[in-house]
């Protein structure tokens, strides 16, 4: 059977829950952002796919720029995390709540 | 057919990577895979006929920001385990059934709603192998050049916004 | 010749080093080593460029190059409906421009080499200060002459003005220098309204504002020789421009203050390039003004009206550099009546070598004043020549070419505008010659005063500081105890040299016909003056289809300047007699100053006495600038101060009623400001506090509660999509 | 089936045992080559003039112990000198060698593969080799070799950024990225791009010396201050494969160069005419001739240059090499856009 682009859909779907389960489920920041990472592609993956489907170049531009976001998201991101580690010597998001009521 | 193995192939590896990435609990090891997910991602981009873009990713993810990660796992070397204290707020089942739900709306979406328009097969390798960095490129700096810029200079900010946070004293 | 654009840009790179750069921290040499540097690459690339258009042949030398678009397209209303007015960055290279870059490029690199040495007693700061605008100067001059359109032309036209404001203001702690600098700008300006109106109407009229659009379309038009038409108006305000920039009659009266300047600016600027910009712009729009003979009748009355008055006031003129300017202000007079009388390579060629001699005279005279620390009154120089030698040889050869003695080049190129002169109108000739006469005269008579007869000059170091103090013009700093009057450099004499070399040669070029010359540069120049041969013919077919008398009218301006070498008006033993008449002319003027200044000097005090009053009214320059004291200035006195009344009283009034409205209606909105407008704030407040106490519960302070939240919202709008669309 | 499968099988296998049996004997070559530098013999005793060495220095890495240190992270302490050795040979896929041949009657091009991103990939392979340093500093659980993993990995991240901007200058010359139709490129227009391109050459070099970790740039494995690097706790063939890795890419870098700036395959001198008597010689030859020149380059600074220290070594590559690339690059689109 020929590979559509409801396989692709369907395979970003897929990265994107786990994307989304890591970071809901998951206490260690870090890990939060590689998850976080994931979900970005999964965006990636589709983008391509109907930039495939559509035979022109735009999404692959649109994937591009993500690429550049996700760059800038991981750098000011972990930059963040060292600051707190800094303070509190973890990386526990549940004990990230300075500003809890 | 030999796009299909492939295919199906390289869905399993990110998936399975992606599940060890969320899942395992030593932090390099899970850093590692989401390297080789990364890899297998490019592959993907490979057989969709957007090998610029695969080495985009390899080049700025893999060779990039995961050495990033990697820095800041080694920086961060944590004393007692980092998920050792856990908010009794927490609702984690709640995630995952939520997660699931949107997993299977979307497929169902993709599923059924999306395929009533007639699919075009995706002629994955059958692309011209031509290269699409041409037009990338065009499109790039023609129709989508301020959006360009404008990433650069999100770019920039960040790098910016990145030292100040890390360095200790300015 | 793609690169031509990087003509201009050089000077201009130069600019910007040394004014971003060179004024806080260039030593005076670094300075000029980077403006002279910028220069010759400047030159080195024009002599290229000349040399690459020869190459072409003679009735394609033409190349324009567009570096970028400038103005995109804004909708215009024209006279032919609305048109795109666009305009961009263009240049263009054809003979014209081509002699003037080599002129500019080339006067310009010798007179930095000269200021080199002329300004080296600044203090630090003022000499990169110097190099800056003059290297700005040459940029926007190139950009003026190289420009292929009106608005290019016009950048540069203004950058010229500013600069020469800046240069001449150079010494801007002298008063003197400030408003000398003020007024050659103010008094540009005027010319500028006039040449901006005339571009309107070109636009309005052709609806584009390219040079060689222009001239072809224009080209097709009927001539305006009975009525005074469109065309006639765009010429006269080009004109209007033309007089104030190249000071003439009545806009002329800036360029003698414009000698408070260093020597250097006024020989670059005020001598050999920038006032030559009219001339150029005339003959850049050759065709238009062939085709409105009126305008040209005005332009060569006007032209040869300020030569006679200038040259006259030159007569009775003791600082040196003053007779210069006025020398000047008359050979510019002489270029215009050339372009009055349809002469326009000879107005050209005479520009060219007028920026030779001219030139040279004035870094002659800033080598004197150099000499004699900053002196400029010539009844305290005499005898310099054993002094200074080579200076007094050049500048001798200066005042020979600019007397017109064969065969230096001022000869050839006078004599061919006196000779066209001839041909058109009698009366213009005779005004023309007896300028001729006046000009030997007294610029013979500045040689004498200055270089020959006795020293009158203060004596060594006590006297000499002593003179030089009060109307120091910067050329005697330093000097400490000044060793009295010595000849300068070599900086300042190899330029000397080089230009006097030019101003012997270059009237080779233009010999004229009757002297079995080729008259090279009037052929190279002529199709610049021209619109391209196809336009014309079909202006010719035009007519014929339009009747005989369009026809004529239409084809004599195109025919005219290819007929005259043809069948010319008038024999050409009349030619040769006038060539020798001329040159007797200027012998008497030698002679007479020789007799006056030289021999016997007396006769001059005699004469001064006998005529005291014309001797009074040229001293005093014909009163010009007190008649416009009097007229202009004053008026604009009394219209500021009755605009000042009508503000403070009116305008004043109305807008302290406002206030007092303003206070009023205040007073109300604040009332219903603190009862209705708070209230509701308050209420909202109220209502905000009240809620919160049951929002606050969401507020967990842990950030995957939130995460869950939006993960919630993406859930519902997906169940929004699945189920309602 | 011959053409799509055979082919490119034996290709590979010929290239990879071609390299590894280069890169042993460039350690031969590097002994010997320092030796006589230092007016020494050099290995002299296996085999006439010591040409056997390698053969016995791969039987006695091959036949020691090999350690694994206690409360070492096992699987990535194996996975670490993969990782570094594999990226190294993928690169020669697109690496030509020479151009088309004519081989037993069927046309044979002398490159494995020429994918239309060549550069991109190369450039993009190499950045992975990173994780094989850094993760056996850190899988090796003690302190020297995890600081010297660290600076190895800050100083190829950061000569990357150089050293891809010189490359961007000459893929904008050559107009593509596909390393074949980069040296057509420099066939058409008759000239090395280490002529048109002297900064990029310039900088790419050096910083091919800091990505290879070779002196004067050899931070990581600074014996004197790290006890021997990143593979301090490294031990017979784990090691060997460090060892092999760091050779390899040296090849590599060498015959990118090669590529890029010194026309490939092409004879010295394209673009003058009566040299064209040098074309009888195949023109792989001239490949390795350069190849072996810059190889020889690279030795020959080890045993000439004394090292730098680790923060002139950042300095030099932030603050001097990245904006000369820039500079070029711009220049080099000035150039291009406006006056060619």
């Amino acid at each position: 059977m020929p590979i559509t682009t409801t396989h692709y859909i369907l395979l970003s779907a897929a990265l994107f829950t786990i994307g989304v389960v890591g970071v809901m489920v998951r206490r260690n920041i870090i890990i939060i952002f590689m998850s976080i990472e994931l979900i970005l592609n999964a965006v990636n993956i589709n983008l391509i796919a109907f930039s495939q489907q559509l035979q022109n170049g735009i999404g692959q531009v649109f994937a591009i720029f993500v690429i550049a976001v996700a760059a800038a998201e991981a750098a000011v991101g972990l930059g963040i995390i060292l600051a707190f580690y800094r303070n509190k010597e973890t990386v526990n998001i549940d004990e990230m709540n300075v500003m809890r009521s | 057919m030999a796009q299909a193995i492939a295919f199906y192939f390289i869905a399993a590896c990110i998936l399975g990577f992606a599940v060890l990435v969320v899942s395992t609990k030593d932090t390099v090891h899970s850093v590692l895979f989401l390297v080789l997910d990364f890899l297998f991602v490019a592959a993907l981009y490979v057989l969709l006929g957007a090998e610029f873009l695969a080495a985009i990713q390899i080049l700025v993810y893999a060779g990039g920001i995961v050495v990033l990660y990697l820095f800041v796992v080694m920086l961060v070397n944590l004393k007692r385990p980092p998920e050792a204290h856990s908010d009794p707020h927490r609702r984690t089942m709640l995630g995952f059934l939520l997660a699931g739900a949107v997993l299977v709306e979307v497929g169902a979406i993709a599923i059924y709603g999306f395929s009533q328009p007639a699919m075009v097969p995706v002629p994955g390798a059958a692309m011209p192998v031509t290269g699409n960095t041409a037009q990338i490129g065009w499109l790039l700096y023609t129709s989508y050049l301020i959006p360009f810029e404008i990433a650069s200079m999100l770019l920039l900010v960040a790098m910016i916004g990145a030292i100040v946070l890390a360095k200790r004293e300015l | 010749m793609k690169y031509i654009w990087l003509i201009p840009i050089l000077p201009g790179l130069g600019a910007a080093i040394n004014g971003l750069i060179g004024i806080r921290s260039f030593s005076r040499k670094t300075a000029g080593v980077v403006a002279c540097t910028m220069m010759g690459a400047a030159l080195a690339l024009s002599l290229f460029a000349f040399w690459q258009l020869l190459g072409l042949p003679a009735d394609a030398r033409a190349y324009d190059v567009v570096i970028a678009q400038w103005i995109p397209s804004i909708p215009l209303m024209t006279q032919h409906g609305v048109g795109g007015f666009q305009v961009p960055w263009g240049f263009r290279l054809d003979p014209l421009s081509g002699m003037m870059i080599l002129v500019v490029t080339g006067i310009g690199t010798l007179i930095h080499v000269y200021s080199t040495a002329y300004m080296a007693d600044e203090p630090r700061g003022g000499v990169a200060r110097f190099f800056c605008y003059l290297n700005l100067f040459c940029f926007f001059m190139l950009m003026l002459v190289l420009g292929n359109n009106f608005v290019v032309m016009f950048v540069g036209w203004e950058g010229v003005g500013l600069c020469s404001y800046l240069l001449i203001g150079y010494w801007y702690e002298k008063k003197s220098a400030s408003d000398a600098g003020k007024k050659a700008f103010i008094t540009n300006r005027i010319g500028d309204w006039g040449f901006i109106l005339g571009v309107f109407l070109i636009y309005q009229m052709f609806g584009t504002l390219d040079f060689r659009a222009v001239q072809n379309a224009a080209a097709t038009m009927p001539v305006e020789s009975v009525h005074f038409g469109v065309l006639s108006f765009i010429c006269l305000f080009l004109f209007i421009g033309a007089t104030g920039k190249s000071a003439q009659i009545p806009l002329y009266v800036w360029l003698p203050d414009a000698m408070e300047g260093p020597t250097p600016v006024s020989a670059l600027i005020h001598a050999a390039t920038m006032v030559t910009a009219g001339v150029y712009m005339v003959g850049r729009n050759a065709v238009l003004f062939t085709h409105a003979p009126m305008v040209m009748q005005i332009v060569a009355i006007v032209g040869v009206l300020t030569a006679f008055m200038a040259a006259s006031i030159g007569l009775v003129q003791y600082d040196i550099k003053r007779v210069l300017a006025y020398s000047t202000v008359s050979q510019l007079g002489y270029m215009f009546t050339a372009m009055g009388v349809g002469a326009f390579s000879a107005g050209a060629f005479h520009l060219m070598t007028h920026a030779f001699f001219k030139a040279l005279l004035f870094l002659g005279s800033g080598s004197v004043i150099h000499a004699m620390a900053g002196e400029q009154d010539m009844r305290y120089m005499g005898g310099l020549r054993k002094y200074m030698p080579v200076t007094f040889a050049t500048m001798f050869i200066g005042t020979l070419a600019i007397a017109g003695i064969p065969p230096l080049s001022g000869f050839f190129s006078k004599d061919e505008i006196l000779f066209r002169a001839f041909e058109s109108n009698k009366a213009i000739w005779v005004i023309a010659v007896a300028t001729a006469l006046m000009t030997a005269f007294y610029m013979f008579r500045l040689v004498s005063m200055t270089f020959l007869g006795a020293y009158r000059g203060p004596a060594w170091e006590s006297a000499g500081a002593a003179h030089g103090a009060p109307d120091d013009h910067g050329g005697g700093h330093g000097h400490g105890a000044w060793h009295g009057p010595h000849e300068s450099p070599t900086p300042m004499t190899f330029p000397l040299m080089a230009l006097a070399v030019g101003a012997v040669v270059a009237g080779l070029f233009g010999i004229p016909a009757a002297l079995n010359g080729p008259n090279t540069i009037e052929h190279f120049l002529e199709p610049s003056f021209t619109a391209e041969s196809h336009i014309a013919d079909r202006g010719m077919r035009i007519a014929e289809s339009g009747g005989i008398a369009e026809a004529a009218a239409i084809r004599t301006p195109q025919s005219e300047v290819r007929n005259e070498e043809a069948e010319p008006h008038v024999s050409r033993s009349v030619e040769l007699g006038l060539m020798g008449f001329s040159v007797l002319i200027a012998l008497a003027g030698i002679g007479l100053a020789r007799k006056f200044y030289v021999t016997s000097p007396e006769i001059s005090q005699g004469l001064a006495e006998q005529w005291a009053g014309p001797h009074r009214l040229l001293s005093n320059k014909y009163y010009v600038d007190e008649l416009y004291d009097a007229t202009v200035i004053s008026g604009t006195y009394a219209g500021g101060r009755g605009l000042w009344a009508f503000d403070r009283h009116v305008v004043d009034g109305a807008v302290n009623g406002a206030g007092w409205l303003t206070v009023i209606s205040a007073w109300f909105s604040g009332l219903t400001d603190r009862t209705v407008v708070d209230g509701l704030v308050n209420l909202v407040g109220r209502i905000a506090q009240e809620g919160s106490y049951w929002f606050r519960r969401l507020q967990t302070g842990l950030v995957q509660t939130y995460a869950l939240v939006m993960v919630f919202g993406v859930f519902a709008f997906v169940t929004i999509y699945l189920f309602v669309r | 089936m011959i053409d799509t499968l055979v082919i490119p099988l034996l290709k590979i296998v010929i290239v990879l045992n071609a390299t590894l049996v280069a890169v042993t004997y460039m350690v031969l070559l590097e002994r010997k080559v320092i030796a006589w530098a230092q007016s020494r013999l050099g290995p002299m005793r296996v085999g006439p003039y010591g040409i056997l060495q390698p053969v016995a220095d791969a039987i006695k890495l091959m036949i020691k112990e090999d350690i694994t240190p206690v409360r070492a992270d096992k699987w990535v302490f194996t996975a670490a000198p993969i990782i570094s050795m594999v990226p190294a040979l993928i690169v020669y896929a697109v690496i030509p060698f020479g151009p088309e041949v004519r081989l037993f009657g069927r046309q044979v091009t002398l490159y494995i593969t020429d994918i239309n991103v060549g550069l991109l990939f190369i450039v993009s392979v190499a950045s992975v080799g990173v994780y094989g340093i850094i993760l056996a500093g850190y899988a090796s659980n003690s302190k020297y070799p995890l600081l010297a993993s660290l600076r190895a990995s800050a100083q190829l991240i950061s000569y990357e950024v150089a050293v891809t901007l010189t490359l961007v200058s000459v893929i904008m010359m050559a107009g593509s990225l596909s390393m074949v139709s980069i040296v057509r490129a420099q066939e058409s227009q008759r000239m090395w791009y280490a002529f048109a391109q002297p900064l990029a050459f310039a900088i790419f070099f050096i910083g091919g010396l800091a990505e290879t970790n070779r002196a004067p740039f050899d931070m990581p494995e600074a014996e004197q201050e790290l006890t021997g690097g990143f593979h301090t706790e490294y031990s017979g063939m784990r090691f060997a494969l460090f060892f092999l890795a760091e050779y390899a890419n040296m090849i590599v870098v060498s015959s990118v160069a090669t590529t890029l700036f010194l026309g490939g395959w092409l004879r010295p001198f394209p673009n003058v005419a009566f040299l064209s008597f040098l074309d009888f010689v195949p023109s792989w030859t001239w490949f390795l001739l350069k190849s072996f020149f810059f190889l020889y380059v690279f030795i020959w600074i080890r045993a000439t240059l004394p090292r730098y220290r680790y923060d002139q070594l950042m300095r030099l590559g932030w603050k001097v090499l990245i904006p000369l690339a820039i500079a070029n690059l711009v220049v080099t689109g000035i150039v291009k856009v406006m006056l060619l």
